[in-house]
């Protein structure tokens, strides 16, 4: 197993099968489907496998390492590898791949323009950018793929979007690459600083980590790093392209997008920002924390307004990351093993609240909420499901979301008390966004609208059961979760110099001092 | 600059004299190239600041120069410019309205600053001494022959470039303005039997018949509009100069298609 | 008092806890019997249709018996040895900090654990009947088995983190049965209403937990209760505030009560079981568990009983104006919620009172209420108490049972209520006159407002409508109702006498010294009692005398503001709701044409900048020159001002 | 003849060897002009094709076989350096000319013939014109004159002196203005262009050479080494040396279309035939700035500290504007010529560092760029509405579909453009903002970045009307173009991918490449 | 006298002759201008030469000389073609590119 490259393997396998499938002729589409399935689910078979051999508590920071020199002219190589917090995350992206090629089955084949070959493909290609960019130990490795995955995003968008496709997908590609750019400078700016640091430039993240920068650049560079972070994550107030995005693209599209995509910027923030401004980071940490809690109480109250059902998932999402980047920059272990695990629970939380709007959407034609109500009277077990997808995002104990808010909250609130008593009312408003909208479409009698809608089909069915299953799994026994990204991220916040969090009155028999601030926590 | 006159070599009495004889008219000619209304009139106001130019050539030690400037530039550029005004009409005067807007005053006021600045430099910059070009002349054993001594020893490979733009000046003269003949030219008498034996054996209508101009390139028309291809000289339709008047409306939607709009 | 009460805690949690071993490791399965029957239903889809209501009754009353066996274990116990702890896995390890799921299984927990088991049984038996003709009964069920299993969870959680789970269970249950007739639109807002004000108060339980980790570094009841003794008092009383806030959306209490009229909106049964008997008693729950850190700060306990004096005078003054039986009982729960947290509030001299009060109350209003869907079925759904009348003859087992609660809610002797409500009283007064009158006339109050209901129910004339057959409910329903009605005779006695119930409780709320009031108990008593028989014969004067109207009188103020709940609807909605409405609407505006329009709007600067730059490419050759020229000056300008 | 001249003059001695590519081109121009003069008109083209793409490879070989990119030398008597930069540059151009002459040669595309009119000096729409054209003559002395015009770029890029740097820049530039000038559709168009290209083109020298006497005037030499040694010598001529700099520098920024010097780029680029646009937007631009890079290395090495903020304020220009008169444009040709602009501006970002890396990192940038835009223009050729070129953009709409190939190598092209990874213009970015970084101009590479993005809209644009939309009604036609054409595309495509991904070699091959020697 | 003088001359003909560029509209003359900007360039060689002691500049001169001749050939060809085709010498006629 050691030997074997795995992580080549889970990279190179989806695009090998995009250029399979995307080779199809005309009137193949159900084996181009049926490709693309298999090459899902024998990646996540090999997800499996390395989730089995992986040691959590191995000395070293990444398993799994692969390293070939590929452009020595700028120290760069071919380096993958995962630590805990890219083993999981790459395992959510498997994971969700057979559910949303399962789950947009037929997506793509009433699209006059083009072929579904195309927009598996496309799919796959995007999996594979997302498993480089979690695997990659070289920045410059990461930055590749982090650039391009925005071109099958951007193709899925455009060509298999709906409504205001073509905007949508150039906003998105516009925003993405300015933000990319500037984050390529700054990369740029790192990689002449190792010259100077180290005697020879490189992008190997084992020796950029903890490398010594005078903190001016590191403000600099932070700021590069962490503003197309930013855009990405998304955070207000750089988050509009995500509800345009959203309310385009296919369902399948927008769960891998924000459901997985989206994390490589608050992935980044725990491998890149952390790890090599660490002084920066603590500086600009009060100001990401403020923005954080804006992104989730704004996120959250623009939610509750929006009328379509994309454009209002997309909000959540918004208030989501403003969680989880709330968590990272508490600089607590609580707050990022939350914080990862956080991203784990959205991910499965947005699969399945757009996976199950996008059932919604197909039968009904609009992604409108006024242009539904009654759903629970014709299609009772649909609705169920949709309940299920908004409890799973309402952060509902025994759902995955619930042990990632909780532990965000108590992570953040120990060194950011104020800024968590705030994003505590992000806890009622999101049953606000989730309760309304799903009171508009599955309560209340049975409107003109969803008469003869049918119940899910046994293939939806199938689609929708893993991801239940992992909500709840998740939920109910995150143990596994933690503990493989406990030690990645005791390793990220080391090298930090922020002093650690104690408990103030920690051991009964050990009690010397304590002091709390009068009044903290009424806020 | 003032200043700077007192550490500048002296020339000359007689160098200055020419010298502010010259430039004065050297100048007047330049503005008058601009000024004249007519392009033969520029034309000859150019010759003449030539002429002043070889002149200074020569006052500082340029012989070879100057008379390569009056044999080159004003026998042979010259007269080459005064050909391609007489081809494309000699009487024809510019409109000296401006029709671009702030053109002229944005122009000179532009060329001052460059100007000014280029002077302000000059005489900014404090030259050591002039000591001519004597004593490399005599380096060589002479003027000339030390220009030919750079010209073929220092540059001499630059002079061989030199003849690919003049052959590219010859072959691309050649491309633009002679046109091969497809077939050969037909004598006259073969041409007088091809007309007995034609279809139109009587004269042809005259040009310009019903049409817009009576120039002997415009077409007449035909009682339907149409142009008579038969009513202007075959060399001419050859040269393709004729005045169609369908062929100048192909001609406008050609353009506008080629537009970017 | 409060020192000896933290020095439990302090001297070591774990010595007085022991590991639950033999039968006592079974506790896990009170949770997991109806747990497993809710996703036997839930997922096993229409083939559990048949079968499924019973399994769920029979899982519940598996858990019941599972439950009685372990009381009966525990009482082979000494008293000191009646806590046992059973952890099962960890659930959230990070670093130092670990949250574990475990259980607790002590007196506290036990009496909560047959309360629960015991009524949610009667209740799902009640439920056969009652719901036999709804299609969706399975789900139904399910639901009902889910709210078992999330309420055991709540009480036998040995961390508040899992506390929480239990509670945000009981919420989605209560959610779910709220809203299990949404194709009424306002059903489903009710059950959205009461959803969301729950999260209100779940603020309080999250920053409660924020706050302990931060201070204790663990969530467990063991560490947090050992050193609460050590943390300051600032933080002692933010963590009293807070659970409190937590207790008051659970529990209906102000502010936070305005949900519960709406949330009658669920079948009578989950109006029985969650909305009377036990959910909505969690929020005096967690304030008795949490009674280490209540102890520890005044302030903390001030603000309880302050809470649990308006509510129970709000719930008592609503309850005089409904019409509606349902809401009128609901008012009647707020109000005696209200007495329990105002025990509660009074420390180690109340906490065993309210949860006396809150056993016997479970009962009786359980039983109130299941007597209430009885006359509902019989009048075909109707609620309005003014279309009744007269009632006793035709449902005779149903006025039994109901009078029966009602006797016992009043308080008078020797039904249920009257021993608790009777000591929350007297301990009250000894704690502070104005609370204990307060106390008094909610008694007199409550009985006045319940006297209506069974006079406009069971007595006077027939106003029933046209087509109602009022009839006697199937054994089903009647079977429970009876249980309940024995429960509502016997258990406060059984519980008092010989002070049981507070010597059961002691080993974890502590014991409060006695303490000497001017006016012996006796008299206090009578005082009680003679008020509520004031509050009767007024009822009696208003309701049996006089005839009663089919509409509602308009009424004086008081009336119509107690109608409209005392306008909280409106209070909330102005003060919240609307504005929330409105900053929702500004945002979305602000969001689309600021920010995003900030966005949209550098892309159209750019392209306005590209169509005015595009201008200058004249396709004038001169102007090209011009602009090469003006370029000369440029660069060279550029070249020689750095020398300058 | 007096005897005493005889004696001082001294043969002058010429590293054949090393000039021998130059020669070469330059021979088999002249060749071709014999051709012209004595071959029936007939066998010409195939003549011309076979000479010229055989001198190329001839030049190449002799390239490879005679000359080293990490062995300087300064060969016929100071006037040319034969290094590393000079040698890579060389190199450069003769194989992006060779791709520009596969597209010289295509027929097959245009059902008339070649993209060159069949005779300059016919009238356009004239009876003599059509009957050229349908006798299917073509005016072949475009190979001879392109051929010169290849010789005096690498001329340009070796020249050591700025007597030869004036003379390679015109033997470069006058066969351009001949050639813009010959297209065969829109001929009206082509002729425009030229009088404009040819126009500002001398305006342009006239400044170089203005300038160059200020150069001359301050060190008393030509050469730049020359220049470089009087660099040191005091400051008393300084205004000389500034103004000097100053003018010459706008002649090579007006040959690499530098703001504002960049008018006549859209223009001459629409209006010439696309093969020419190609040649001019490829070589061209990788011979200018290769001189740029010689002079400002070479002769203004020292004085970096002066020359810079004047090129900081032009970079910066050229990169703003550039990119936003892209963004509204709508004919395709002239939308990729304005990004040829801002791509000039991210090219001049790595000339602005002054550095070995700002000098191997545009080296790089150029090759890749070079390819790329070889490669958009060849299809551009093949986008046909009836017989000319549908350059309007929206008659671009909804080829993804109907031609997926054209319209997948046109988007790898301009995602190259862009710069987005795994294309040779993102390596090209990467490198050239990695030298602005270390030289210390790092806004340059910020203003860069972003404007990077803006950039991308206007790629993306045409992207998005080649997949995201439908069709017009009469969708123009989709050549076949002969195996010349396809070859050259793929070539392009093939570079532009390997650079991309395996850039190491050629990054290599410029860093070694990259010293200049004086 | 002082000889810078006649770099002061080369520049203000090489002004002029910038400003003819801008202002003319026949195509020829904007031509002479040019030349005109080329002639003040030899000057200029040709008074550094004299400045300098070095024979360079006039050889310069004399190259720039014949570059000239070869591009007057050009240039004129150039407008030749045009005037055929718009019987115009006006630089501003052909402004069919643009935008």
């Amino acid at each position: 197993m050691n030997d074997f490259p795995v992580l080549t393997t889970l990279g190179v396998l989806p695009f090998a099968g995009a250029l399979v499938v995307a080779a199809l002729p005309r009137g193949r589409e159900l084996l181009a489907k049926q490709i693309a399935l298999a090459v899902t689910l024998v990646m996540l078979a090999l997800t499996v496998a390395m989730a089995l051999a992986f040691e959590p508590n191995a000395a070293e920071p990444f398993q799994f390492v692969e390293k070939t020199p590929w452009i020595e002219q700028f120290g760069i190589n071919y380096a993958v590898g995962v630590d805990g917090i890219a083993l999981v995350l790459i395992a959510l992206a498997v994971s969700l791949a057979p559910v949303v090629i399962l789950a947009g089955w037929n997506d793509a084949d009433d699209n006059e323009r083009h072929r579904p070959q195309t927009y598996f493909a496309l799919l796959l290609a995007l999996l594979g950018c997302i498993v480089y960019v979690f695997a990659a130990t070289d920045l410059f490795l990461f930055y590749v793929a982090f650039e391009v995955m925005l071109v099958p995003v951007y193709f899925l968008i455009g060509m298999f979007g709906r409504g205001q496709r073509t905007y949508a997908a150039v906003k998105f590609l516009l925003y993405s690459l300015f933000g990319g750019l500037l984050l390529l400078a700054a990369l740029i700016g790192l990689y002449v600083v190792s010259v100077r640091e180290l005697g020879t430039g490189t992008f190997d993240w084992t020796l950029l980590a903890g490398m010594p920068i005078d903190p001016d650049t590191q403000k600099i560079l932070f700021a590069g790093f962490f503003f197309a972070f930013a855009i990405k994550a998304p955070m207000v107030p750089l988050h509009t392209w995500l509800p345009d995005a959203a309310a385009s693209a296919t369902p399948a599209t927008s769960t891998l997008l924000v459901g997985v995509l989206d994390k490589v910027a608050t992935f980044a923030m725990l491998r890149l920002v952390i790890p090599i401004f660490p002084d920066a980071s603590e500086w600009a940490a009060p100001f990401v924390v403020t923005l954080a809690v804006i992104s989730i109480v704004y996120g959250a109250l623009v939610a509750i307004g929006q009328t379509d059902m994309y454009r209002l998932i997309a909000y959540t999402s918004v208030s989501h990351f403003g969680f989880i980047i709330l968590g990272i920059f508490a600089f607590t272990e609580i707050g990022g093993s939350g914080s990862v695990v956080y991203m784990v629970a959205h991910g499965l939380s947005t699969a399945a609240l757009f996976i199950v709007a996008g059932y919604l959407v197909k039968r009904r034609g609009s992604s409108l909420i006024p242009s539904f109500g009654g759903v629970q009277r014709v299609a009772p077990i649909l609705a169920g499901f949709f309940l299920f997808a908004g409890l799973a995002s309402l952060a509902m104990p025994g759902m995955a979301s619930f042990v990632g808010e909780l532990t965000v909250l108590i992570g953040s609130y120990q060194r950011w008390p104020v800024a968590a008593a705030i994003a505590v009312i992000g806890i009622v408003l999101s049953s606000l966004y989730v309760l309304i909208m799903y009171q508009r479409v599955a309560t209340g009698p049975a409107t003109e609208n969803v008469k003869g809608m049918r119940d899910v089909f046994p293939r939806e069915l199938v689609a929708f059961a893993p991801i239940i299953a992992l909500t709840i799994a998740v939920g109910v026994f995150p143990k596994p979760v933690f503990d493989v990204v406990n030690p990645a991220i005791e390793r990220t916040y080391s090298f930090l110099n922020v002093e650690p969090v104690e408990p103030d009155v920690p051991d009964v028999d050990a009690l010397t001092e304590y002091g709390v601030t009068e009044g903290e926590g009424t806020e | 600059m003032i200043e700077l006159l007192s550490t500048a070599p002296p020339t000359s009495t007689g160098e200055a004299v020419a010298f502010w004889v010259l430039a004065p008219i050297a100048v007047i000619a330049a503005v008058m190239i601009l000024l004249s209304r007519k392009a033969v009139h520029s034309a000859l106001w150019m010759a003449t600041t030539m002429i002043v130019l070889a002149v200074l050539f020569i006052m500082q030690g340029g012989i070879f120069l100057g008379v390569v400037q009056v044999v080159v530039y004003t026998g042979a550029v010259m007269m080459l410019f005064l050909f391609v005004l007489m081809l494309v009409g000699v009487d024809a005067s510019d409109s000296f309205v401006e029709t671009l807007r702030a053109q002229r005053v944005a122009g000179i006021l532009l060329a001052l600053g460059l100007g000014g600045m280029l002077v302000a430099a000059i005489s900014r910059a404090a030259f050591p001494a002039a000591p001519g070009v004597g004593a490399a002349n005599d380096g060589a054993g002479g003027h000339v022959e030390a220009i030919a001594q750079a010209i073929f020893t220092r540059y001499v490979f630059t002079f061989e470039v030199v003849s690919i733009v003049l052959i590219t000046a010859a072959v691309g003269a050649m491309a633009l303005t002679h046109k091969e003949l497809l077939t050969p030219r037909k004598p006259h008498g073969q041409l007088s039997v091809e007309r007995i034996r034609g279809e139109h054996p009587t004269p042809y209508p005259s040009p310009g018949v019903y049409a817009r101009h009576n120039a002997v390139d415009t077409p007449a028309l035909l009682p339907d509009g149409s142009a008579s291809e038969a009513s202007v000289p075959d060399e001419l339709r050859r040269q393709g100069t004729v005045r169609y008047t369908e062929l100048e409306a192909a001609r406008e939607q050609e353009s506008e298609g080629g537009t970017p709009r | 008092m409060t020192a000896a009460a933290a020095a439990r805690w302090s001297e070591g949690g774990g010595q007085m806890i022991a590991e639950a071993t033999g039968v006592f490791s079974l506790t896990w399965l009170l949770i997991a019997l109806p747990l497993f029957g809710a996703a036997v239903l839930l997922l096993g889809g229409r083939r559990t249709n048949s079968f499924g209501p019973v399994l769920a009754t029979l899982l519940v009353g598996l858990s019941f018996v599972l439950g009685f066996v372990l009381f009966v274990q525990m009482l082979g116990h000494s008293a000191e040895e009646r806590a046992f702890d059973q952890s099962l896995f960890a659930w959230a390890p990070i670093g130092d900090f670990s949250v574990d799921v475990g259980f607790q299984l002590d007196p506290l927990s036990m009496a909560f654990v047959l309360l629960v088991t015991f009524v949610g049984g009667l209740v799902h038996v009640y439920s056969l009947g009652y719901m036999a003709d709804d299609p969706d009964k399975r789900r139904f069920f399910a639901y009902l088995n889910l709210f078992v299993a999330s309420m055991l969870l709540l009480v036998l959680a040995s961390s508040y983190v899992l506390v929480y789970v239990g509670w945000e269970g009981v919420g989605l249950a209560s959610y779910l049965l709220i809203g299990f007739w949404n194709a009424k639109p306002e059903y489903a807002t009710a059950a959205k209403k009461a959803f969301v004000m729950n999260r209100v108060g779940d603020i309080g339980m999250s920053l409660a937990i924020m706050l302990m980790v931060t201070t204790f570094g663990t969530t467990a009841f063991s560490g947090v209760f050992a050193g609460a003794s050590e943390a300051s008092s600032g933080v002692l009383l933010a963590l009293g505030l807070l659970l409190l806030l937590a207790a008051t959306g659970k529990s209906a209490q102000m502010p936070l009560q305005a949900w519960l009229g709406d949330a009658m909106a669920g079948p009578t049964p989950v109006s029985a079981l969650i909305h009377a008997a036990t959910m909505v008693t969690a929020g005096v729950y967690l304030i008795v568990r949490s009674n280490p850190i209540f102890d520890l700060s005044d302030g903390a306990r001030l603000a309880v009983v302050l809470v649990g004096v308006l509510t129970l005078l709000f719930g008592a003054f609503v309850g005089t104006a409904k019409d509606d039986i349902k809401k009128a009982l609901a008012a009647s729960t707020m109000s005696q919620i209200g007495y329990m947290v105002l025990a509660a509030g009074l420390g180690p001299a109340g906490y065993a009172f309210a949860i006396l009060h809150l056993m016997t109350h479970g009962f009786f209003k359980a039983g109130l209420f299941l007597g209430a869907g009885s006359v509902m079925h019989g009048m075909d759904d109707d609620v309005n108490m003014r279309r009744y009348g007269a009632l006793r003859k035709a449902m005779p087992i149903t006025f039994v049972t109901f009078g029966a609660g009602y006797l016992a809610i009043i308080g008078i002797p020797p039904f249920a209520g009257f021993f608790s409500k009777d000591k929350i009283i007297e301990a009250a007064l000894t704690d502070n006159i104005w609370v204990g009158l307060a106390a008094i006339l909610g008694a007199g109050i409550t009985a006045f407002y319940m006297s209506r209901v069974m006079f406009m129910t069971f007595f006077g004339e027939k106003r029933w409508a046209k087509d109602a057959h009022p009839h006697e409910s199937p054994g089903s329903m009647t079977i429970p109702m009876v249980l309940l009605a024995v429960g509502s005779v016997v258990l406060g006695a059984a519980l008092v006498i010989g002070g049981r119930f507070v010597s059961w409780l002691e080993p974890v709320v502590g014991s409060a010294e006695e303490h000497e009031f001017a006016i012996p108990p006796l008299a206090i008593t009578a005082i009680i009692v003679t008020v509520s028989l004031v509050g009767v014969a007024i009822a009696y004067a208003m309701y049996l005398r006089r005839p009663i109207p089919l509409e509602a009188p308009t009424g004086s103020v008081l009336t119509r503001a107690a109608r409209e709940d005392f306008y909280q609807d409106a209070f909330n909605e102005s003060l919240f709701m609307l504005p929330g409405q409105y900053l929702t609407r500004f945002l979305v505006f602000f969001d689309n044409r600021v920010v995003d329009g900030f966005v949209n709007g550098s892309a159209a600067m750019v392209g306005g900048g590209s169509a005015r730059l595009r201008r200058w490419q004249t396709g004038f050759v001169r102007s090209y020159a011009l602009s090469m020229l003006a370029g000369a000056v440029l660069v060279v300008g550029a070249l020689v001002l750095v020398r300058l | 003849m007096m005897p005493h001249l005889v004696e001082p003059f001294d043969t002058p001695s010429l590293e054949y060897q090393l000039l021998a590519p130059m020669l070469i081109v330059f021979g088999g121009a002249i060749i071709g002009v014999l051709v012209e003069a004595f071959a029936p008109r007939g066998a010409r083209r195939g003549i011309q094709l076979v000479l010229s793409l055989l001198t190329l490879l001839a030049a190449f070989v002799a390239l490879l076989v005679w000359t080293r990119p990490d062995l300087g030398q300064i060969v016929a008597s100071g006037n040319v350096a034969i290094d590393g930069p000079a040698v890579f540059f060389q190199g450069t151009i003769l194989v992006l000319s060779f791709m520009a002459f596969l597209l010289f040669a295509e027929r097959e595309v245009d059902s008339a013939g070649d993209a060159f009119t069949p005779s300059a000096a016919t009238i356009p729409g004239s009876e003599s014109e059509r009957e050229l054209t349908a006798a299917r003559v073509s005016q072949t002395e475009v190979w001879p004159l392109t051929l010169f015009s290849v010789g005096g770029m690498m001329l340009f890029v070796a020249a050591d002196d700025l007597l030869t740097f004036f003379v390679a820049l015109e033997v470069m530039s006058l066969p351009l203005y001949l050639l813009v000038g010959l297209a065969r559709r829109r001929r009206l168009l082509s002729q425009e262009a030229a009088l404009k290209y040819f126009l500002l083109g001398s305006f342009s020298s006239a400044f170089l050479i203005f300038g160059s006497a200020f150069l001359f005037g301050y060190s008393g030499s030509i050469s730049f080494a020359g220049i470089y040694d009087s660099l040191s010598s005091g400051v008393e001529l300084d205004p000389l040396l500034l103004v000097g700099t100053g003018l010459v520098s706008i002649g090579l920024f007006f040959k690499v279309g530098a703001v504002p010097f960049h008018s006549w780029v859209p223009d001459v680029y629409q209006g010439a035939p696309t093969p020419v646009t190609a040649f001019m937007a490829s070589a061209t631009k990788v011979a200018a700035f290769g001189a740029m890079l010689r002079l400002f290395y070479v002769a203004l090495g020292d004085y970096d500290w002066n020359w810079r903020p004047m090129f900081w304020i032009v970079t910066i220009l050229t990169i703003v504007v550039g990119s936003i008169l892209a963004i509204t444009q709508t004919d395709i040709k002239r939308m990729l010529a304005y990004s040829s602009v801002a791509q000039a501006g991210f090219i001049l970002i790595g000339v602005t560092a002054a550095s070995e890396s700002g000098l191997s990192s545009t080296m790089f940038y150029l090759t890749a760029y070079g390819f790329a835009t070889i490669g958009a223009f060849a299809l551009v050729t093949l986008v046909r509405d009836g017989t000319a070129e549908a350059t309007h953009l929206s008659r671009w709409a909804g080829l993804g579909r109907r031609s997926p190939v054209v319209a997948g190598v046109l988007a790898l092209f301009l995602l190259s453009f862009a710069g987005i990874p795994l294309t040779s213009g993102f390596i090209g970015k990467f490198t050239v903002f990695e030298a602005a970084i270390d030289g210390g101009a790092t806004p340059l590479a910020i203003v860069g970045a972003i404007f990077s993005a803006v950039a991308a809209f206007f790629y993306v644009r045409v992207i998005v009307l080649m997949y995201f939309s439908d069709s017009p009604e009469d969708a123009p036609t989709i050549a076949v173009p002969s195996a010349l054409t396809t070859l050259s595309i793929a070539v392009c495509a093939a570079a532009t991918v390997a650079l991309g991904v395996f850039p190491g070699p050629v990054i290599d091959l410029a860093e070694q490449a990259a010293s200049f020697i004086r | 006298m002082n000889p810078e003088n006649y770099l002061y001359l080369a520049t203000i003909l090489f002004a002029i002759g910038s400003v003819g560029v801008l202002v003319r509209r026949n195509a020829i003359v904007v031509f002479m201008c040019i030349e005109l900007m080329l002639n003040a360039s030899n000057l200029a060689f040709v008074s550094f030469a004299r400045l300098n002691g070095n024979i360079d500049g006039q050889v310069v001169a004399f190259f720039v000389m014949v570059v000239a001749a070869a591009e007057v050939v050009i240039g004129l060809a150039i407008i030749v073609t045009i005037f055929r085709t718009r019987r115009s010498a006006s630089v501003d006629d052909p402004n069919l590119l643009k935008l």
